[in-house]
């Protein structure tokens, strides 16, 4: 009786009550959804506006800002060579992940099959706590204790800042990245076939190397390039210990430097519209272009990923 | 070489790697606390930063960095928790939807340097918002935006189908369902979640060194009217936070104790963080075990 | 780009010689009763920011209408933020021209608030204390590498940059050099002062330059063709390292901003503020320069 | 099955496809009132599926799409103008695994009502005692309603769960394998709650235990790969089955 | 049973404890050779737990903790001196849903005696097909060896697993349930396979469907709440139970 009532009151109404609770909740949602996309379309138009000005309106040959290794905004004779500074990307994230691909490989396996259910509950919030440690932290102590240590080990030689003091600093940023990454992939492994494994007497190292980690190859391989593009992105921790010279990396304890160094150390110095702040926004659109092609990687390894 | 033996050494190298990686974090915080905390004083975390002098505290960047979390929060959190819910709930299995989880994704892993040059050439300069407390909560809730979604849907899809059904049994609206059914039972790991994030935001420095600027204004804290330019809470001042202030005297700044004021930040940054985690963790367990009414933890 | 710098020195002339010949200060020239009111929004510069801050916090204590926010950002942000009528004034470590195209350089006027000097630094162990242009122009282009090469120690020699886009960098490389060099394999870059100090006094052979501000007993100064680093040499025109720290206002300034510049002309500023923090007092010049480099006077 | 005939409430060339998968073909059905009709046949046959495009729940999942015709009281509720959201509340459901809301017991009654208009507490409080009187919980809970339901027995939850289908005055009760999960007391119970409430209104269940269906139903109907085998009086279903396959699946030859 | 008599293989109040919880409570059972034993019992009451710690996979378990003993020619299993490793080798095990790995045919069943030492090329060719033969799976697989297990049927699947677990020769079979996720064809064709295999090996079935416990075991043992309940000859067992329990359960009455 009652129902009725009140379904009769909402007809009347035009709309029953739940067609207008639905019709907000959708409206709400499709909105917020709207304005995610909004937002990355403006970053990719409005970065990719100010950095292709460079070659634009500015005429820098896109040749000469990939493949030149000359790089001297200030110059008398200017030239805009990036490769020093994509090289440097490339070769400290990589090598970051060099590091902490298989330490992070190891603790996941640590957490899901060496100890399950113990070292879950020790490693899981080890993990947490150093991904909630700000950069700027990481980059202090890597310039307060890593950088003087590389120095004293590299026999006062060198000051310590470089690719190797880089990508260490960098290793210990992605370690969670990629640890959480595998350990979710080896959590996800159907409990059979770790069983049938142990059930036809092999043991957990065999287990492990001949059935999980082929099988779960795609996901792991998942975990390091999204640490590489961590690595990729990470400004503040890099530019602190890099040391910031504008060269090609030679060697692991030369100075070098990275898209994301540059820019943060020249942005704020150049004006806007010239052409040695456009070139930085030229910069900035790498980094947005790299994040692409992580993500089209990882999508093609999601692909492959039988499970 | 015999299976046993492999199995022993590779089991051995393992142990040995996570205990590394446990040994890396004891260090760092060891390092931090031992080096930050004598630092810190209750003089350290309330008077004024220096800029060319030594013995200058960090109480205004406490202040920005916590009112800048909040600012944040206020636009991420409905935001987020409308994408997540549309992930979770309304989203077809479609190409419109792969469409929309490829925007999360690459959203979410856009370096944070390349969201806060965004926010310079789009709400510091275009829409004139200047080195402000608004154009850095904004950078901060993009970046964070990405991942908001994931916590709600994530949250949203461990609540067991069952429930959603039940209600649509009932003849509810589905609206009524997310809101009165399934997030009381998200909510937990919906809170969790969004306090580890906040943690995240707290110590975001690359973002906000082209939006909320690397200077704070003199401050007068008995001036809570947020139109005035001297008060803390006007969101068109600029404002440093804690972690941008770190990077500054260790990479800008002229004062003499960098290292003592970065060590001390630093030290309070992670205790934060912890402190972040901590609560998270209880307060997720709390929500749960009020909603419950049950013991029983996850 | 001549025509823009020299509008710029003019409007400062007048001003410096008032600063010079009337005492009292600019802001009791204001009738009591129109009180100055506003805010001023000054931006740019991180090495002038120290400095703009303290005369900022004075100026607003003596007049309670009036606010001064000072944010950082970098001598292009402050050029270009000035020059987009988003600030009213733009701090910068360089003449204008060097950063903006002409015609927006022309728009703006300069109000050179002080000078700051550049001594090139070495650790105690380089065993030199003079270089000339010539020497330093050959250490910083890596054409010596040890030295002994220059009369020093048998060290090997590691160089310790500042930023392409650094101010300071600009001005040594100008006015030290004579020439832009480009960075030499093996070398740094470090954005912060702070650093480079602590780095060249803590490694053998190390070599960069500082503000004057900076130096103290943990480096060694070198004097440049025989000249030391001393502010009484940089008056006198004598030690060629330095370089104007600059206010751009978009246009003449009006109200609050012009009495805040003026303010910072005043006696009472230049002889406390600006001395304290290293800086050297503009009216205390005997020389005087245009943005192309040449001596005026 | 004719529509002429417009049948209270059944199926007519239901089908339900997953994809383009076909997991439940062109059923003709019909539940009398006032009665219990037991769905049977092995894992995977569609049973499941069948109940849930009866109050379209199968709206909710994407793949799924249902076509034919339901009728009731002359309608089709297939029909994609019929509101799928009211026809639920006439046809009440409660699963497997008993699901009550995280919320106190009281609450989880008073959701449904609530939600369609009954406002005053009194008749709310009518309304979940009545409720939980039907579905034989009363006696067992009525001293600690504020409490989280969670905290009750699986055996409770489920008739807590059929309390509060009945909330909402439901004219048929879905029920997909209400006793599977629960211990030998609690499904005689949930088994004798079904003949009580068959007095009332109409019952289809699903269930994979043949001795329950042929304990509580008046009529069983055996599927199989999608199909609907034999539906017929349930003493002569497991007494003498016309059809070869159903003989050999109550036999347990499979499944 | 006592221990000076040595079974060939059985248990002696074998308990095995999740974290405080007693899941299965204090065992003594022989299982005779060249025979299938089956255990049945209503669901959760310790069945997969107490088959799973006769190779000792609950030592993969990290809260499981398994007292008693497990003999099987005169030497403990649950010894934790005995190597757990070793004596998976000769106690094979087949699962309720297939788990074929991630790779070829050939691979799934080749991998295990690569394992134990078997290298060469050709009589790892003959162990595969061998394997497949016993499992009745070899004339629907031979032209596709080098194909994903995963490309399977779900009853070739489970027949692969089978095969898998033959590959290493063991002399005793546990199998959980290895047929209630398949269709009544492959169901048949298992039931066959346990049937057939029985004649070289002994052979542990957990099935929740008791006409198979009917049609394929010699023995079977009747479980509850972790308690072994009823232990007979299956013909004695379904006919003639001697307890009051296990009648009401194989009559139908719960589960
Ligand atoms: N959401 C779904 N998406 C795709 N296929 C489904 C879905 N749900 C069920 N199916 C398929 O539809 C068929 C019928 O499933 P259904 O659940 O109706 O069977 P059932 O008779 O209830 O079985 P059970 O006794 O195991 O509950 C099965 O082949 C199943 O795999
Ligand atoms: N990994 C585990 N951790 C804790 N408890 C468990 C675990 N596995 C099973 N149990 C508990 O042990 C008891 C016995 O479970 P088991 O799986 O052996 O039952 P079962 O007879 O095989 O049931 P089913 O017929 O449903 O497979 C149950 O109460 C179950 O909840
Ligand atoms: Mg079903
Ligand atoms: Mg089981
Ligand atoms: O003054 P600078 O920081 O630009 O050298």
């Amino acid at each position: 009786m009652e129902n009725n009532k009140a379904a009769a009151n909402n007809k009347r109404r035009g709309f029953a009550r739940h067609q207008r609770e639905d019709m907000i909740g959708k409206i709400y949602t499709y909105l917020c959804v709207l304005m995610l996309i909004v937002v990355i379309v403006s970053i990719v138009y409005f970065v990719a506006s100010k950095g292709l000005a460079t070659f634009i309106t500015d005429g820098v040959s896109p040749f000469e800002f990939l493949f030149g290794t000359h790089w001297s905004p200030d110059g008398t004779n200017p030239s805009f060579g990036a490769l020093p500074f994509i090289a440097g990307s490339f070769v400290v994230s990589m090598l970051a992940a060099l590091i902490a691909g298989p330490l992070s490989i190891c603790a996941a396996l640590f957490m899901t099959e060496i100890v399950p259910g113990k070292g879950k509950r020790i490693l899981q919030p080890v993990i947490e706590l150093l991904s909630g440690i700000p950069s700027v932290v990481y980059g202090f102590i890597g310039l307060t204790v890593l950088v003087p240590f590389i120095s004293t080990v590299s026999g006062g030689n060198t000051l310590g800042y470089g690719v190797a003091a880089g990508a260490l600093v960098l290793s210990v940023m992605i370690l969670p990245t990629i640890t959480s990454i595998a350990a979710d992939a080896l959590a996800s492994l159907p409990r059979g076939m770790r069983e049938a494994s142990y059930a036809l007497g092999a043991t957990r190292w065999q287990t492990i190397y001949r059935v999980i980690l082929p099988t779960l190859a795609p996901s792991l391989w998942t975990g390091i390039i999204l640490g590489i593009a961590r690595a990729f992105g990470e400004a503040l921790a890099v530019q602190m210990v890099i040391g910031n010279a504008p060269f090609l990396p030679k060697s692991l304890l030369t100075s070098a430097s990275t898209l994301t160094s540059v820019i943060t150390l020249n942005m704020t110095n150049t004006s806007t519209g010239s052409v040695q702040n456009n070139v930085l926004w030229s910069m900035a659109l790498m980094l947005l272009f790299m994040t692409f092609v992580f993500i089209i990687i990882v999508r093609l390894l999601q692909r492959r990923n039988k499970l | 070489m015999n299976a046993k033996t492999a199995d022993k050494i590779a089991t051995g190298v393992i142990i040995f790697f996570a205990i590394v990686i446990v040994a890396i974090l004891g260090g760092l915080l060891g390092f931090i606390l031992v080096r930050g905390l004598s630092h810190i004083s209750w003089d350290f975390l309330t008077s004024p930063s220096q800029n060319f002098k030594a013995g200058g505290g960090i109480g205004p960047q406490l202040f920005n960095s916590l009112f800048l979390l909040v600012l944040t929060m206020i636009i991420t959190v409905p935001l987020g928790l409308g994408g997540g819910i549309y992930m979770a709930e309304y989203a077809k299995e479609n190409k419109i939807t792969g469409f929309i989880r490829l925007v999360v994704e690459v959203l979410s892993s856009f370096p944070s340097i390349v969201v806060g040059l965004f926010g310079l050439l789009l709400f510091v300069n275009t829409f004139k918002l200047g080195y402000s407390l608004l154009a850095g909560a904004i950078a901060l809730a993009i970046f964070n935006l990405p991942l908001m979604v994931r916590i709600t849907e994530q949250s949203f899809r461990a609540v067991p189908r069952e429930q959603k059904e039940a209600g649509l049994a009932l003849g509810l609206s589905k609206w009524k369902i997310i809101t009165s059914i399934l997030l009381p039972v998200a909510l937990p790991s919906l809170i969790t979640g969004t306090i580890l994030a906040a943690g995240r935001v707290f110590g975001e420095a690359a973002a906000l060194l082209f939006t909320s600027g690397m200077t704070t204004p003199p401050l007068d804290f008995t001036d809570w009217n947020p139109l005035n330019p001297r008060s803390p809470i006007n969101p068109l001042r600029s404002a440093e936070t804690l972690a941008v202030h770190i990077w500054k005297v260790n990479s800008e700044g002229r004062i003499p104790d960098a290292k003592d004021v970065s060590a001390g930040a630093s030290a309070v940054l992670v205790i934060m963080v912890l402190i972040f985690n901590l609560i998270a963790r209880w307060f997720g367990r709390f929500v749960y075990r009020k909603i419950t009414a049950s013991k029983q933890v996850n | 780009a001549c025509g823009g710098n020299s509008g710029g020195t003019t409007t400062t002339e007048p001003t410096t010689g008032t600063g010079g010949t009337t005492t009292p200060p600019t802001t009791s020239e204001q009738p009591a009763d129109t009180a100055i009111s506003g805010s001023i929004l000054a931006v740019g510069s991180t090495a002038l920011q120290p400095l703009v801050d303290q005369v900022g916090q004075k100026f607003m204590e003596e007049n309670a209408e009036v606010t001064v926010q000072v944010q950082g950002g970098g001598s292009g942000t402050g050029l270009t933020q000035v020059s987009e009528g988003a600030a009213d004034i733009g701090n910068s470590d360089v003449f204008a021209e060097e950063k903006l195209d002409a015609d927006k350089a022309a728009e703006l006027v300069d109000h050179q608030v002080a000078v700051v000097a550049m001594a090139t630094v070495v650790n105690k162990d380089a065993g030199v204390d003079n270089l000339t242009k010539q020497q330093l122009l050959d250490v910083f282009s890596g054409k010596v590498t040890n030295w002994s090469e220059v009369g020093g120690a048998d060290k090997k020699i590691t160089i310790v940059n500042r930023p392409s886009s650094s101010g300071t960098r600009a001005t040594f490389e100008k006015y030290a050099l004579g020439e832009k060099v480009e960075n030499v394999e093996g070398s740094i870059e470090q954005d912060s002062s702070g650093t480079v100090k602590q780095i060249i006094a803590d490694t053998s052979g190390a070599v960069g330059y500082l503000a004057f501000s900076y130096l103290d007993d943990t480096v060694t100064a070198l004097s440049y063709d025989g000249v030391e680093p001393t502010d009484e040499n940089v008056q006198s025109g004598e030690y060629p390292v330095w370089a104007y720290e600059h206010m751009y206002t978009k246009g003449e300034p009006e109200g609050a901003t012009k009495a805040f510049l003026d303010y910072f002309m005043t006696e009472e500023v230049q002889n406390s503020d600006v001395t304290e923090l290293g800086y050297i007092p503009v009216s205390s010049m005997e020389v005087k320069r245009d943005a192309e480099g040449k001596v005026v006077q | 099955m004719q529509t002429s005939t417009q049948p209270r409430f059944g199926t007519e060339e239901l089908s339900v496809f997953y994809g383009t998968n076909e997991a439940v073909k062109k059923i003709n059905m019909e539940f009398p009132d006032k009665s219990v009709t037991a769905l049977i046949g092995p894992s995977g046959c569609g049973k499941s599926t069948f109940l849930r495009s009866l109050n379209r729940m199968n709206d909710e999942i994407a793949s799924a799409r249902v076509t034919g015709r339901i009728w009731m009281d002359g309608e089709d509720l297939n029909d994609k103008n019929t509101d799928a959201v009211t026809l639920r509340q006439k046809i009440g459901m409660v699963w497997q695994r008993p699901n009550p809301f995280y919320k106190s017991i009281y609450e989880n009654i008073a959701f449904g009502p609530r939600y369609h208009g009954t406002r005053s507490k009194k008749q709310l409080d009518e309304i979940v005692e009545q409720s939980l009187r039907r579905a034989a919980l009363w006696d067992e809970v009525k001293d600690r309603l504020k409490e989280s339901a969670l905290s009750l027995s699986g055996g409770q939850q489920q008739r807590l769960c059929i309390a509060r289908a009945l909330s909402v005055s439901p004219q048929i009760l879905l029920l997909d394998e209400p006793a599977s999960a629960l211990d030998p007391v609690s499904t005689g119970k949930v088994e004798e709650l079904i003949i009580e409430l068959k007095k009332e209104l109409r019952i289809v269940i699903v269930t994979h235990n043949m001795q329950q269906a042929a304990r509580v139903s008046d009529f069983t109907a055996y599927f199989y790969l999608g199909n609907l085998i034999e539906h017929d009086n349930t003493t002569k279903l497991f007494s003498n089955p016309s059809n070869q396959m159903t003989q050999e699946y109550i036999m347990g030859r499979f499944g």
